[in-house]
């Protein structure tokens, strides 16, 4: 069963299309990897699929429900949640208050909360970062606060938006595996990246954009095999 | 008829010196988003300067410009390089605070020198007027508009066939992008607010005679240069040209026809408006 | 003074009794001190706190910067006055009534005004406070710019037992005591429940909150209210205290910049930096007002009267009180970015670090 | 740091303790607006008051003056009052300047039992409340308007007036005021409009004065509006059958040095330089030599209230009680002329003012009304603008 559908949905900004006509679904705890070359609208398509901007046109069904029109934060609360390219963490609260945030979505009660917060925390491995600031930590350890900040929200989708990018090769092995943890949990997962071998080792399916328009869908050695991908994309590179 | 066309006119030709405070506080907010609660407190300034370059040096304060200019540009740029460039990155409303520091200590310190005494700068035109089709139009306003012009021309060569104003805007873009590109932003801004202050200077020196002078007398012009600014769109110098005299157009028809006191209002419900339904201003391209 | 200061959450002793214990004290204060002059001082040490906590919950929790919060004060001040002088409705009935009108007017405010970011809402909430400003100069309901004078308090009475009638300075010592308590109450119940954490996620990172469920609106909404409440309560204060308000007293752009800088001068987004910020800015401001310490120069004999320098201080120096505020605001804000707690809190673990 | 904290800290415990009085002269408070929006013209308040403290010390009386300033804020008059009453002890209280403040303050200074003379506030319901221990030499705003329509109508026959006054507490009562006597004169109000002050055009509001054609223009202006009020009045070409000012806005001495657009001009004072009383022309020309400029009225004014405060404390001794009783019964004369505080009208311990009316003719200030004090003859009607 498909637990987000996108169909023919289109984004203009003024008269420049940043997404236009783009359909494809995703089955419950896949994971879809959304690649495609600077430019090709992967973060436009996230943030109308997350409520930041209303689609032009086409709709957005997610868990059977029509979500164009939806604010970012009843998308959440609908149980799809995201990250972003430039991580944006809670700079003068520390960790655990940042995870707590998150949290917050699904109780009132902060002593919950800060259980379930401990418990995510534990999860991408920042364990002994709780009392920091989160203004303090390093790159690496930003973007898996953030990914322990949207788990703490619940998700049933979770749509990671570049969470390796400017990481050394360590580090994005570390998120590599916890990515796949995640799927092991249930959640499905929409990952953009630029990582090549990263995204083609841990996605179940792939969709390329390019200048907007959907170029291909398909499994990654379908992906990797299929000549307009290859010449637009990865031939360019 | 008749009273609306004067009220029109006469609503242009002050827009024309609101227009140089708006584009003065529109360089500042542009390059360094930073509102600037002592502009008026700059104007100020100007007047003082202008007021004793006429009694003391008998120089037209039509020609003190001149003198204003470059010296209020040093004042500007002192101010940005000691105080302003230090807050630069803190929190914005440590930034409103230090301006507003700022403007007391302008304000409170031109009081001690030359004591709280309006000052009234007569000149032989001050209320000279001359009639087309029946309509009254003021002398000076006419030459500070003129004047206006001229110096929105220049500035906008200078920002947009400069490679200094060139830089200027590109800070004003993306201030991270700039110093990226190898942009000296410090001193960027640093022009920035010596651009400002020389046109809010130049502001008062172009109302000096045409208006009275005392130390507290800048906070109604910074209220009117945040409308203005807003209003044409923050950064926009053909924007907040356009916010004066609109600014000038709305407060003289509106006190016409709603009531001189409510006029106040009217300015601060169309400032409201523009904010809302076009946040980035008339002119302005959206950002925040 | 670690557990005081990192207190986030539950309490720890020693901090509970030394608050319980500097409560107390001012309670009993009154019956100590006879000087009418520090009451009163103590009383616009009050006002300032209750209004800049007020503040704090939403510019320094919240991190909206409003710089026209002098209209819910003034909101305050003139709902309690013109029930009082034209519909006889005692004070402590017409400060609710203004509390009421405050935060619904501010609701209102708030839903248009919050679709406004950083420098552009500051602008716009002077906007809105000049809007009021000239509007109540021109409405014959707030008496133009003549103003609001009051005749007199009717005595407060429970039963048929006079409690006071308002003729000493102490029961609005007692008044503005207890509402700040209440409004620092306040701030430590919403900094230690989802509200804090949320108004605090909003400030950090709207576009952060919003996407995990937070509704940026809805939350600034809730944390403007709480925020009127208090600045609505310290206007009507004010009005019944000093007995005499108009447009350019309760509604004025200085009134706003006064209640930011209380905030920003102890340190915003804490418990107790606003009242930091009021103990130190209402009688330093006060001290300067009335030469003080020229005065106290003299007194002590450093300094004859008859002096040239003892002259010159007597006369001038009440003519540059405020330029040697604006020169202080200048260098606390250079030096003391993050207030007084801030810096104290810098200087702590400063010395912490040098003892290990 | 430490040593700011420490200041701070000594500074907050100064504000609670009571200074010990150990003065043998009169200890008098003075509050005024000396910064401060209010300032341009609290100044002339302080300079009247410094005169008014060496004429007392030729009489053999030594004020030590206390001076504070209140920012025209009430909250902080009151924070002067409070100090002058309660720590420094002092017998009398002379200000302060504007009519909010002094509202503020008068409750206060009934609380405390200490006397408080008002210098130059002219809201009329200051001196209306039944209150003992506040008198007041300032006129109040009634009557500036009633001087000007006296003369208007005494000197011509006009039907319609147009009312142009400053949105200020002083503005707003004046016009209220001048309608009142207008209507009771059977003057017909063509125009009325409260205009924001400190505006730089007003060119719009008066070309509407223009179109509706009144024979009489009657400003209120206490700011140097005055001066933008006229000359855009000759841009427009509004020329009515008299102009007729009030406030402080038409008596400073820069209005009347424009003589290009003031000629001509009535306005209603306290006090001018010409007034019979005292010895006001060499009063007026120590203050010059004194100052460097003209003094307005309420120069004047707060001299003579400083004067009377002066005299009064120093037959009274240290008491307050006996200062009001002084107060009460005494009569000066000085240069406000007689003074004494009555009750009238619905007034307490008001000075029953004889206003003047000057005239600008050749740039200078000529009392020309009531007859008894004139020096000129007013120039009636308006004579037009030159071109």
């Amino acid at each position: 069963m498909a637990i987000l559908e996108i169909k023919n949905v289109s984004k203009f900004f003024g008269g420049l299309a940043a997404n236009s006509n783009v359909s494809f679904e995703m089955t419950q705890g896949m994971i879809m990897g959304l690649i495609g070359p600077n430019g090709a609208g992967k973060t436009t398509l996230f943030n109308c699929i997350t409520g930041f901007y209303p689609p032009s046109q086409g709709d957005i069904l997610f868990d059977g429900h029509r979500m164009n029109g939806l604010k970012p934060d009843a998308v959440c609360k609908l149980g799809m949640a995201r990250t972003w390219q430039k991580v944006r963490p809670l700079t003068k609260m520390n960790v655990v208050d940042n995870v707590m945030v998150g949290a917050l979505c699904r109780t009132n009660s902060l002593h919950v909360a800060r259980e379930i917060a401990m418990e995510k925390i534990k999860v991408v491995g920042l364990g002994s970062r709780v009392k920091s600031l989160a203004g303090s930590l390093p790159i690496g350890e930003r973007k898996k606060l953030e990914v322990a900040r949207v788990l703490a929200t619940q998700p049933k989708l979770l749509l990671l938006d570049e969470v390796m990018g400017g990481l050394n090769p360590a580090e994005s092995e570390e998120i590599i595996r916890l990515i796949l943890d995640i799927k092991e949990i249930g959640i499905t997962q929409m990952v953009i990246e630029h990582d090549m071998k990263a995204i083609m080792r841990i996605s179940d399916k792939i969709v390329v954009l390019n200048s907007g328009e959907k170029l291909a869908e398909g499994n990654p050695q379908e992906i990797v095999s299929n000549k307009a991908v290859v010449d637009a994309y990865l031939g360019g590179e | 008829m008749a009273v609306f066309f004067q009220s029109l006119i006469s609503g242009i030709l002050i827009g024309g010196v609101y227009a140089l405070i708006g584009i003065g506080l529109t360089i500042i907010f542009g390059v360094m988003r930073i509102i600037n609660f002592a502009h008026g407190d700059l104007l100020m300034v100007g007047m003082y300067l202008t007021y004793f370059l006429f009694t003391l040096l008998h120089i037209d304060p039509f020609v003190s410009i001149i003198v204003t200019i470059p010296l209020m540009f040093l004042y500007g740029a002192f101010l940005q390089k000691f105080f302003i460039n230090r807050v630069l990155d803190a929190l914005p409303q440590n930034q409103i605070l230090l301006t507003i520091g700022l403007g007391l200590v302008m304000s409170n310190t031109v009081m001690l020198a030359f004591t709280s005494d309006y000052r009234i700068l007569t000149t032989t035109y001050s209320s000279s007027s001359f009639n087309v089709f029946g309509l009254s139009i003021s002398t000076p306003l006419l030459i500070s508009f003129a004047i206006t012009i001229v110096i929105t021309a220049i500035l906008y060569w200078f920002l947009y066939r400069t490679d200094t104003g060139q830089a200027i805007r590109a800070t004003a873009q993306d201030r991270g992008a700039a110093q990226l590109m190898g942009i000296n932003v410090k001193r960027m801004s640093i022009i920035a607010f010596g651009l400002g202050a020389s046109l809010a200077g130049t502001a008062g020196a172009l109302i000096a005679p045409t208006y009275y002078i005392f130390p507290q007398v800048g906070s109604v012009f910074t209220l009117k240069a945040f409308v203005i600014t807003v209003l044409g769109g923050m950064g926009s110098i053909v924007g907040a040209t356009l916010g004066g005299v609109l600014i000038g157009i709305v407060e003289s028809v509106g006190g016409v026809y709603i009531g001189s006191g409510w006029k106040d209002v009217i300015v601060f419900v169309v400032f409201l408006l523009v904010l809302l339904f076009k946040p980035s201003g008339l002119l302005g391209t959206s950002k925040d | 003074m670690r557990l005081f200061m990192h207190n986030m959450r539950g309490m720890s002793v020693f901090p509970v009794l030394l608050t319980v214990a500097a409560a107390a004290g001012l309670f009993l204060l009154p019956n100590f001190v006879e000087s009418t002059y520090a009451l009163h001082i103590m009383i616009l040490i009050f006002i300032s706190v209750i209004m800049g906590t007020g503040w704090n919950i939403l510019g320094g929790y919240t991190g909206q910067y409003s710089v026209g919060h002098a209209a819910y004060f003034g909101i305050g001040a003139y709902t309690t006055l013109i029930l009082m002088q034209y519909h006889h409705i005692a004070p402590w009935y017409g400060a609710w009534v203004g509390v009421v009108v405050a935060v619904a007017i501010a609701l209102v405010v708030g839903s248009i005004c919050f679709r406004l970011r950083g420098p552009y809402f500051t602008l716009a909430s002077i906007a809105v406070a000049e809007i009021f400003r000239a509007t109540a100069l021109n409405l014959r309901l707030t008496n133009g710019a003549e103003g609001i004078l009051i005749t007199d308090i009717p005595p407060f009475k429970i039963g048929n037992t006079v409690i006071t009638d308002f003729m000493s300075k102490v029961p609005f010592y007692y008044m503005g005591l207890v509402t700040l308590i209440i409004a620092i109450i306040v701030t430590r119940m919403v900094q230690n429940s989802k509200l804090g954490y949320y108004f605090q996620a909003i400030r950090e990172d709207q576009d952060a909150a919003h996407s995990l469920g937070i509704n940026p609106t809805a939350y600034k909404n809730a944390a403007l209210a709480i925020s009127v409440v208090f600045t609505s309560l310290a206007g009507s204060l004010y009005a019944l205290y000093v007995g005499f308000i108009d447009p350019s007293t309760v509604l004025a752009l200085d009134l706003s910049v006064h209640i930011v800088m209380i905030c920003i001068i102890g340190g915003i987004g804490t418990i107790w930096g606003p009242a930091i910020g009021a103990v130190i800015l209402v009688p330093f401001s006060e001290a300067l007002r009335s030469n003080m310490i020229a005065q106290a120069l003299i007194d002590s004999g450093l300094i004859s009267e008859n002096s040239r320098i003892g002259s010159f201080l007597k006369d001038q120096l009440s003519h540059a009180h405020v330029l040697i505020y604006g020169i202080l605001l200048v260098i606390v804000i250079l030096y003391m970015p993050d207030g007084i707690l801030g810096f104290a809190r810098k200087l702590l673990t400063k010395r912490r670090k040098e003892t290990i | 740091m430490k040593r700011v904290l420490a200041l701070m800290l000594v500074l907050t415990v100064a504000v609670m303790i009571p200074a010990v009085a150990m003065a043998k002269t009169i200890k008098i408070g003075f509050i005024n607006s000396i910064t401060g929006s209010e300032a341009p013209i609290g100044e002339n308040l302080t300079n009247g008051v410094i005169l008014a403290i060496e004429d007392l010390k030729g009489k053999g009386v030594d004020v030590d003056m206390i001076k504070e300033d209140d920012m025209g804020k009430p909250e902080k008059s009151m924070a002067a009052l409070e100090k002058l009453a309660t720590r420094d002890k002092v017998v009398g209280i002379v200000g302060p300047y504007t009519s909010a403040t002094s509202n503020a303050d008068a409750k206060m200074a009934e609380r405390y039992k200490v006397p408080l003379l008002i210098p130059a506030a002219s809201k009329e319901e200051i001196t209306r409340q039944n209150l003992k221990w506040t008198y007041r030499v300032s006129a109040t705003t009634g009557d500036y308007g009633t001087i000007l329509l006296d003369l208007a109508t005494k000197l011509g026959k006009p039907k319609t007036m147009a009312i142009l006054n400053e949105n200020t507490d002083f503005g707003v009562s004046a016009a209220k005021s001048a309608e009142a006597i207008a209507k009771e004169k059977g003057i017909k109000i063509v125009f009325a409009q409260a205009y924001s002050k400190g505006s730089p055009d007003y060119r719009s509001t008066l070309a509407e004065v223009k179109a509706a054609n009144p024979d009489l223009v009657f400003m209120v202006s206490y700011a140097a509006d005055a001066i933008l009020l006229m000359r855009q009045s000759q841009e427009i070409g509004l020329s009515p059958m008299a102009f007729l000012g009030a406030g402080a806005g038409f008596s400073v001495a820069q209005f009347a040095a424009e003589k290009e657009i003031s000629n001509g001009v009535f306005s209603s004072t306290q006090w001018t330089k010409d007034a019979p009383w005292g010895d006001s022309k060499a009063w007026f020309q120590r203050y010059q030599s004194k100052f460097g400029k003209a003094p307005t009225y309420h120069a004047a004014c707060a001299y003579e209230s400083m004067m009377i405060m002066g005299q009064a404390a120093a037959a009274a001794g240290d008491n307050r009680e006996k200062l009001r009783e002084q107060l009460h019964t005494g009569k000066w004369n000085g240069i406000l002329g007689e003074v004494s505080f009555q009750d009238y009208d619905g007034y307490q311990n008001q000075r029953k003012a004889q206003m003047l009316v000057e005239q600008i003719q050749d740039g200078k200030f000529e009392t020309v009304w009531p007859a008894q004090f004139a020096v000129k003859k007013p120039i009636w009607p308006f004579p037009g603008w030159k071109k």
